[in-house]
Order: C-alpha cells, then structure tokens, then sequence
C-alpha cells in the first residue's frame, strides 16, 4: 500500500518538478535558475504560507485542538534537538551536535506544503491552523541549538562569542524567514478579521498561484540538492544514516503524539512531516552567525542534500502509510 | 597609495564597514555576490537563499597608515570567521 | 473620524506589509529583498497601473470630467514645484531646492495604488481616468524643476552643463518609469479598442494578481524607507517639517480644486494623493543625470524616508477625512 | 488583405509591448530589465508551454494528425538547416554557416507563442498538440549542425575539440532550454494522465499568467532586439538579406508540408511559423561551447535582431494570408 | 603593462566607455552593481530601483601610454560626477 | 605573494576551477556577471538570458610557483575560448 502512495506521490507535479531538477545535475545539463531568483520563490511561499495560515487560524479561533497542537508541535521543537543532539554527540563535537540538531528541531516549510499537495491530490481534509505550528516550531529550535552551545561550548571560545541572551533571541526570532513567516501569519489574521475585501483580493496571489511556484521552486531546489550529494560523501556515513533515519525516528514520535492529540488523518500526516523535515534557510542562517565553528557543510547538505528530497519523495507516503495504520479515518 | 582587497562573507559586512568608517577611510566600494574556495570552506552560490550569504569584495584606496589602524580589528574578524586581506601599490590616475 | 479612518487604512494588507518591512529594519532583523526583484515588482506596478488607467481611458472617453480634471492635475504639477521652491529656497542652494521641489510637484504610484485599495476597502467608487492624471503629472513637474535649475544656476557652472532643451524634453519624457507607464497606458488603450479579447488575456496579470504583489512591494519599500531614516537627519530639521507638512498643504490644495472640478469622494481623494504625493522614481532618476550638484540624499529621504510613509499610513485616511468634510457623498 | 492581418496583430499587446521595448533604445530612453529578470521569464514560459504542451498531448493521444505533424516537423528541422547551409556557404565559412543554419532549422518559442495569440484573437482554432512539434525541433536542428562542423571543419582544428558523439548527443538534448521544455512536456503529459487535480491547480500560473507574462517578456526582446541592431550592419548585407528572405522560403515550405499533412488553418499557420523562426535560445548556447569558431554576434544579430522581429511583427501576418490562401478553411 | 581600476556611477558608464573605446584599448571588463562610499556620497543597494543607480568597477589592462591619452578625458568626468581612477601595475601570465 | 587576475566567459569557469584546483591553490573568489570587450568579442549582459553566458572575473591569491604550475594548462584555455590573464604583486595583510 505504502508502495502504492509512494507512486502517488511521485506523479504529482511538485515531485516531477523535483526530478526535473535533480536529473539535470545527474545529466550535466546547464540548466540553472540563477540568484536571486530562487530567494524570490522562497519569500513568496513564505509570505504565502504565513498569510493564508493567518487566514485559517482567525477563521478556527483557538478553540478545540488548536491550542493543545500548537503546544504540541513547540515541545516537539524542543525536545527533537535534544534526542537529535544526545545521538550526533557520539561522533561529532558539540558545535556540529548542536547546529545539526537545532536543523532538525526546526521545519522545512516546502515539505509542508509538499505534504500538504499531496493531502489535497489523495482528497484528504486538513486544517489551517497547521501552517500556526509550522511557524511557532523554527524559534524553540533554534533557541535550543544555542542554549546546548552555551552551555556545552569548551570555556576557552574567545570573549567576543560567549553566547548572549539577547542574540540568542535575536537570531531565532527575528531571523529573516522566520519574521517574514511569523509576520505575514499576523498580517493575515488581522486582514481576515478586519478587512475581508483584503483576503479577497490577495487570493489570486498567495493562494492560487501558490501551486505553481511551489513547482517552479521544486525544480530549483532539485538542482540544489542534488548539488550538495558530494558533499553528503564528506560528511560520511554516520551523517548519511543519520539523515535518513532521524526523520522516520521523527515522524514515528509524531504520529504517536497526534494519536494522543486525536488529529484527523490530515492533520496527523501534516503533524508527523513538520517533525520530520529538517530546516535549511532559518537554522543555518542563525547558525552561521552565532556558531560559525559548526561546518555549514555539515547541516546543509544533510538537510537539503538528503532529507529533504527523502521526505519529498518518500517519507511522506510512507508517513501517510503509517498514519493509515494508525490514526482511524473519519469518513 | 594602497590597495586592500577584502573578501569575506557578507555576513560580516556590517562589522568590516564599521570597522573601516571608524579609521575614517577616504572611500570604500563593495562588491556582492562573490563566490569561492577557501582553505577550509566553500561558498556557493545557493547560499544565496538559504540565508548563509555569499561573499563580499570590499575594496579601498588609501594610506598605508590608514591600513595600520584597522589591520587588528580587521584581521581579528577574518582570523574568527574567515576571509582573505591584501595589499598592492596603487597610483591615483 | 479620522481616527477611525487611520485604523481602518492600517489594517489593510497593503500598510502592513509597509509596517512589517519598517520593523524589520528596527528590530535589525536580516530580512532582505535582492535587488533587482524589488525592480521586478516596481516595472509590473508601473506596467499594469498604465496598463488598466488606458482601459478605463478608452471606457471612459475624453468627454465629461477626464479633460477637465486631467488639464488640472498638470495644471498642479506645474503650480507645486513653484511653491515648493519659493519654501525650500529658504534654506537650500538652487539645485537642491529644484530637485526636490520636482519631486513634491511630482507622483508616488505606490502611494495612488495605496489609495485606490483604500477606496476599495471602503467601498467608495472611484474612476480609472483618474491614472491617466497620474501618468501626465510626472513629466511636467521634472521640466519645470530643470527650469528652475537653468534660470536659477550660478553662471559659472561648467559649459558641458548648460541645460538644453533637447536634454530637458529627454529626461522628462523618457526616463525609464515615465515612458514604462505612459507607454502601457497607450497600449491599454489602443487594446480596449480594437482586441477585447487581449484585454481579457491581460486580465489574470494585470488586474488579478495587482494585489498581492502591491504587498510584497510595499515590504520592501518598508525596509528602504526606514533604511533612509538616518540619513533624514542629516538633512536637518527643515527638510523633516517640510516633508511632513507638505504633503498637508498640497493635498488641501488639492481637495480645494477637486471641489472646483466637482469630482465625486473618491476622486477627489486620489486627486489630493496625487498633489501630496512626491516621486521617488523618476524625478531621483532625472535629477541625478541633469543636476548632479544636488544631494540625491536629500530628495530621496524627504521622499523616500517620510513623506511616502506619512501619506501611506496616515496622510491617505488625513486626507478622506477632509474629503468628506469638504466634498459631498453621491450616495 | 495581408495589409489588415498586420494592422490586427500590430494591435496585439504582445506586439505592442514588444514595440514599446525597440522604441525605448531608439529614443534613448533608460528603461532597462536588469538581468536576471528575462531570464525568469524566458524559464517561465518554457514551463509553460511545456506543461500546457504536455497536457494536450495527453488529451489528443498520438492518434489522427498528431504522428504524422511531429514527425513532419522533425523532418523540417534536419532539412531546413542542410537548405541554409548551402545558401550561408557561398559567403561564410563552415563554423559560421553550420551555426547560423542549425539556429533556423530550430525554432524561437516566443514567435510560436505570438503566432498562437495572433490566432486566438483571430478566433482561429488550433490543437495543443503543435507545442510536441515545438519541443522536438530544437535538438534535431542542432545535431545537423554539428554534423556540419564535424564533417566540414578543416582537418586543423586542435585535438580538443575533434567533435564527439557524446558531446554533440549532450549538447543537443541536455541543453537547458531544451531540456526544460522536454521535461516539463512530460511532466504536463503525467499529470494529465494521472493527477488531474494537479493539473487545475497548475492552471492559474501556467496559464492564467501566460499572456501577460509574455508581454512582459516581450517588452524586453524589444529592447533587446533593438540593441542588436547595430551588430547587423557588420554582419554585412549578405545576412540582413539572408534574415528576412530565409523565414519567408522556410514559411513557404512549411505550409506547402502542412498542406500535404492537411493540418487545418491554426496548425498550418503554426507549422509555418514553427518552420520561418530561428532560435536565438537553445542553439547559440549550444554552438558556444562546441563550435567557438563562429561568431555569436553573427547568429544573435540575425536570429534576435532581425529574424525575430520580422516573424513578430509582419511575418505572421503575412503567413496568415498565404494560409488563407493555400488552406482551406472548415468553417 | 598596468591595469587600470574605475569606480563610478553607472549612470556615466556610456560616456567612460566612449571615451575608452575612442583611445582603443584592448579591452575592458565592467562589474556592474558595485555599491559603496566615496568623500561625499553613499551609493547603496536601493539606488537600483530608484533608477539612480549602483556603481560600475571597470578594470583596463592596457599600456601606460593609452592611459595617458584617456586621463584627461576621464579624469573630467570622474571630477564632476564622483567616482575613483587607480593604476598599478600588472604582468600578463 | 602574487595576485592573478582571469577574465573569460563563464561558460569555461568549471574547465578553469578544476585547472585551479588540481595544482592546489590556497584558494580563490569568483564573480560573475561581469561584461566586457575584449579584441574580437564583445559580451553584454543579455547573453544571459540568451545562455551564451557573460563574462567570470577569477581572484587567486598564490605563490608565484603554483603559479607557473597553472599557466600553461590555464593559457591554453584561454588562448581557444578567449579571455585575458594578469599577475600583480600583493602583500598579505
Ligand atoms: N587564496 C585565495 N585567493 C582568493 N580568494 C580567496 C583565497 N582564499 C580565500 N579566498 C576567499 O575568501 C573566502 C573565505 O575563505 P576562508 O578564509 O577559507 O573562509 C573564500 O570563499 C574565497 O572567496
Ligand atoms: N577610497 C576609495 N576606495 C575605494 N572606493 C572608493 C573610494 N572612494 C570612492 N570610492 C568609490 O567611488 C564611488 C564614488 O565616490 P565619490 O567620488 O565620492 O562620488 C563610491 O561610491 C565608492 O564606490
Ligand atoms: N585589455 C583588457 N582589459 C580588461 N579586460 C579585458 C581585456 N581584454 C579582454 N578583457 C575581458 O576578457 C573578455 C574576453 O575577451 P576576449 O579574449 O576578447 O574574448 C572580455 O569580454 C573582457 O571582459
Ligand atoms: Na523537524
Ligand atoms: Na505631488
Ligand atoms: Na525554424
């Protein structure tokens, strides 16, 4: 049944798109989607997501499972990094530990709405509100990450680094993708509750063109992460395993914790995928500027070069699979 | 005259420029999105929009004096996060 | 009621996007918009504000209020340089107090479009032949700013910078932002007359997605207008009242000769926008080329930094409010 | 009659647009799309009409017509450039006649796209499946011309570059623009077959968008055509005469093919344009890195700043009435 | 042979390109884009939409003697629009 | 310590890269986008688009033997596809 999802899955324009991409690099082709470019697919989405989310939750309210999910899904961001930290600690130091670990608290939000594609191809009902859990879940991570360099850090780092409070919270608040997501999240709930004329005539552009960007954003992002595999080699295998096992580890916690919440299938898929899926814009940006002694090398091409495109391909139908066992349907 | 050529990442421009508007330099000019190999790091170009940051070229004409005065701060910066410092001769046209 | 309207206009999507670009400067969150995408943005607005306006022309025709008060608003990007100079000359050299008060007699589309979506949030009707008073008003004001320069400019300035008319007649007419949106409004024109079923394929681009991208615009030019911030006080506080209370005064002319020409509300409205607002784009373009004694700092904070942010958070809703002192409702 | 078929695409707004672009670089003016913007757009229409392509082959099948076109197109795109290679010979050498005749025996996807807005607002109908023979006339057209080099070429050229099949195969199929619009052919075939959901969520950004993207695109072919202009008059008047009487022959072929193939009207029209547009895409790429002995600016300036033009603006037009006049109409 | 390094306003990079090409020089490479900061005036990233215009880095490698036939020239321009003009010296490899 | 300066279609950057690093170079910055005119060709930037490609402005700082371990492979790049090669001194700050 899995296998069958898995081909499902694969048909679906994103996922095609995704191939396009990473078949170019394997072909040599010239292709390229040049800077910035590419940062313009990636702020659209985000401004996307984050409106049409603000949107669903002012239309929800905070009642029923909104509340106890939302709080779900931050305890998640915060206790991922620490199995994530206590596993990658065997073989690498605590800068590396904590920088991968802080990726994988964190979410990817084009493997949100990935899943998201894939949930409205199978006709399976989501709720909104989800995209309010995606984006409370990219700051606790990040707050976490610093807090295990802070405090696991060899007391000989030179002054300039020893690690602040107030940056702590700067590079995990007020990171650009995280205040585009958390800021136009606010903005769409104020326009849904003051100005529906607003939410009207923003439709054409953060929802129905929305499909088709994630596409063209895909096939960028097959180029990019079948770029960074040879740097997958460098990392070695214990980092090439880790990838590729965390997430099911994740996604396995996820659908238990939306068993207990009693999600509705979609909800649940959505649940497992945003504790799965690894962060690569948000994290490492932070990263690189509070803890420039972890290897971007490291937490990029695990993340991009090989999560990611596993959950886009595989994980998520396999997640769909294990929600079936799982989680029972409604209809 | 000198020339000092600078690359490092963006991400440390704002503390390069300080560095340089505090010895009072005659004049910088920046160039973004350079790409490259160091010893240890590569720089990419899809490091662009994943928020890591490319690199930065600054360029600066001045006295060797003026290189004086901001060569530890500047070299404090690149010898923690990387980066490369020059010098040649230049002549005003 | 003026309050009202203030809160009204800050909770449209528009002005919040402008907020959440503001903040991010603020709060120093690294949030960045690329160049050239927030070009990308401005040739679409430029494009499809001429676009539709030669629409609604050709709809309209040239009968009734269109010549009138087409007539006044060049009327009005001549009369306000003039002010403007007489006031600036107080404190500024000739070649500043040009340029600048080119850019005052001159428009801001964004901040039309700002008060178009504003009209529409508020369900008052306005008319599309209002753009082509926008679109005539740029080019005017830059002459007469290139005529205050060459009447006004020491005798000594170097030979090859004698204005000619020839360069005065260039830079004014076609400046990229200037040909781009008259240019547009020509073939909105020429298309609703002979190929309705181009002005119906135009559609989806211009008119649907018009929006939205006004948003994302507006976060950018957010960020870059509070970016100018510090450079307003280097211009000191004469530059600073005189972008603030400017747009006052040549708004309140505005509405006087909108009564004159009996608009309804809602033109009457964007006849006041038209008058308070100040170019950031295609005067800045043309002065620097013509008049490089002038400080671009100067006519680009006062514009750029304060005036565009007055008239867009407080200086639209200002103005309605005076509107509806002073013009009757038709309803 | 062919004089009113121009007025009519004359009106278009992609022709006008591209209008707008050419007369910006006569009058000087400073309007500019800064790279890396065409590119978005030239990425985007491929995908486009790849996807839009992809889908409507799906629906046609390979049945009827369809076989017999592509294969006729196919066949069009090894001819053509044996034809121009005979003609360029008499005053080039082999790099340079081989590069200019696999650059006519391939296509322009922006003619092919304004020959399809010319027939709908002609409201002549046309199948979907012309876009197959589109996308598979490029890499034909380029192995000819490489084939022309390797058989040709002196016995001197260094060792390096002794042409090879490998390479000739790479660059002809994993070219990025070819290989763009295969893919995403493909992709649109798939999604049809399989997802039709994701089909209709394709459809506001690969084809709501299209037509005003295409403007937009067009606007800066204009300027870019423009620019080339001076490059011709090097070129001499052997190829000025070569780039506007080579569309015409070809054209002519083209339908005389599509009257044997007893394509309707719309088709026959394509098939024409198909076979009178030389690419200034796919095959200078191409014949950069593996023919550098010939001159780019001899294959731009005829493709793009003389070919395109002429097909753009009064070719089409004139095809039209050479249809008219060879096929018959069904209605 | 020297080399040749320019950084001005691209708003003037018809009329130094002009005036180079008058002098035929064999060649030149321009780095649009530049951003940066001169004795007066700042020239940063946002310049590009508002249609005033980033800085232009154009690099000449030519002899000392062309250089001398484009000084004036260019020196002119540089004075009255801004912009920088430096010379060093450069081998070819 | 010696500066090398490489200017040539981008389209030939991965054949010049692997030159650069198969003798080992300390490291280098590449920035693209740049245009130019050399002798024969001129390249503007709508060969962008068109995927001719523009112009690659390489930076090694490097010793002058790896240097001369590099010149021949890179001259007879550049002496097929065209581009230009310069060498100055710089001092490492
Ligand atoms: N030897 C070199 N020559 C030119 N650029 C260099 C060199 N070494 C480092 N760089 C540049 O400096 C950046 C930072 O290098 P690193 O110090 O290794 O972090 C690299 O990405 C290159 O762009
Ligand atoms: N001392 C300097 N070193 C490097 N670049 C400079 C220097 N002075 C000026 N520039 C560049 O030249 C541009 C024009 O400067 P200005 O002559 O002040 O108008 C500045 O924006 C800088 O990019
Ligand atoms: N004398 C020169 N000075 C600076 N750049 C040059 C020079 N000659 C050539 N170039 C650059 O090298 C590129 C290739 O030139 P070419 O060798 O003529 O193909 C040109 O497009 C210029 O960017
Ligand atoms: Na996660
Ligand atoms: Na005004
Ligand atoms: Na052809």
């Amino acid at each position: 049944m899995s296998h069958d999802l898995i081909l499902q899955n694969i048909l679906t324009p994103p996922v095609l798109f995704f191939f396009l991409g990473t078949l170019a690099v394997f072909f040599r082709s010239d292709l390229e989607i040049p800077a910035p470019l590419p940062k313009l697919f990636s702020l659209y989405l985000l401004l996307a997501i984050g409106f049409k989310g603000g949107i669903e939750l002012q239309k929800s309210g905070f009642g029923g499972q909104v509340l106890p999910t939302v709080l779900a899904a931050i305890a998640m961001s915060l206790l991922i990094p620490l199995i994530c930290f206590v596993i990658l600690r065997l073989k690498l130091d605590v800068f590396n530990a904590a920088a991968i670990a802080a990726a994988y608290g964190s979410i990817s939000a084009v493997t949100f709405i990935t899943a998201e594609s894939f949930l409205a191809s199978q006709e399976i009902p989501f709720d909104g509100f989800m995209v309010a859990a995606l984006a409370l879940m990219e700051s606790p991570a990040i707050i976490v990450g610093l807090l295990l360099v802070k405090l696991g850090a060899p007391k000989n780092r030179p002054n300039g680094r020893v690690m602040k409070w107030r940056s702590i919270l700067h590079e995990s608040m007020l990171n650009g993708s995280v205040y585009l997501l958390l800021g136009s999240l606010l903005i769409g709930f104020l326009t849904a509750s003051n100005n529906p004329i607003g939410v009207e005539k923003m439709n054409p552009f953060t929802d129905k063109l929305f499909y088709g960007a994630e596409c063209f954003f895909l096939l960028d992002m097959g180029i990019v992460a079948a770029q960074r595999l040879p740097g997958l080699k460098k990392a070695g295998s214990f980092l090439i395993l880790f990838a590729i096992l965390i997430p099911l580890l994740n996604a396995f916690i996820g659908i238990f914790v939306a068993q207990l919440l009693s999600l509705n299938q979609g909800n649940a898929l959505l649940f497992a995928v945003l504790c799965a899926s690894a962060s690569y814009l948000a994290v490492p940006a932070a990263m690189r500027m509070t803890v420039p002694e972890a290897k971007a090398s490291y937490y990029i091409s695990t993340t991009l070069g090989l999560t990611f495109p596993f959950n886009i391909v595989i994980g998520i139908p396999i997640y769909m699979g294990l929600v079936n066992k799982f989680i029972p349907s409604i209809g | 005259m000198k020339r000092l050529d600078l690359i490092f990442s963006e991400r440390e421009l704002d503390a390069i420029l300080e560095a340089l508007e505090a010895a009072e330099v005659p004049g910088y000019t920046v160039m973004k999105h350079a790409t490259g190999k160091g010893p240890q790091t590569i720089c990419s170009e899809d490091m662009e929009f994943t928020g890591l940051g490319t690199n930065a070229h600054v360029i600066v004409f001045c006295d060797i004096e003026l290189i004086e005065k901001i060569r530890e701060n500047i070299r404090s910066i690149l010898n923690y996060y990387g980066g490369v410092a020059y010098i040649s001769e230049a002549i005003e046209m």
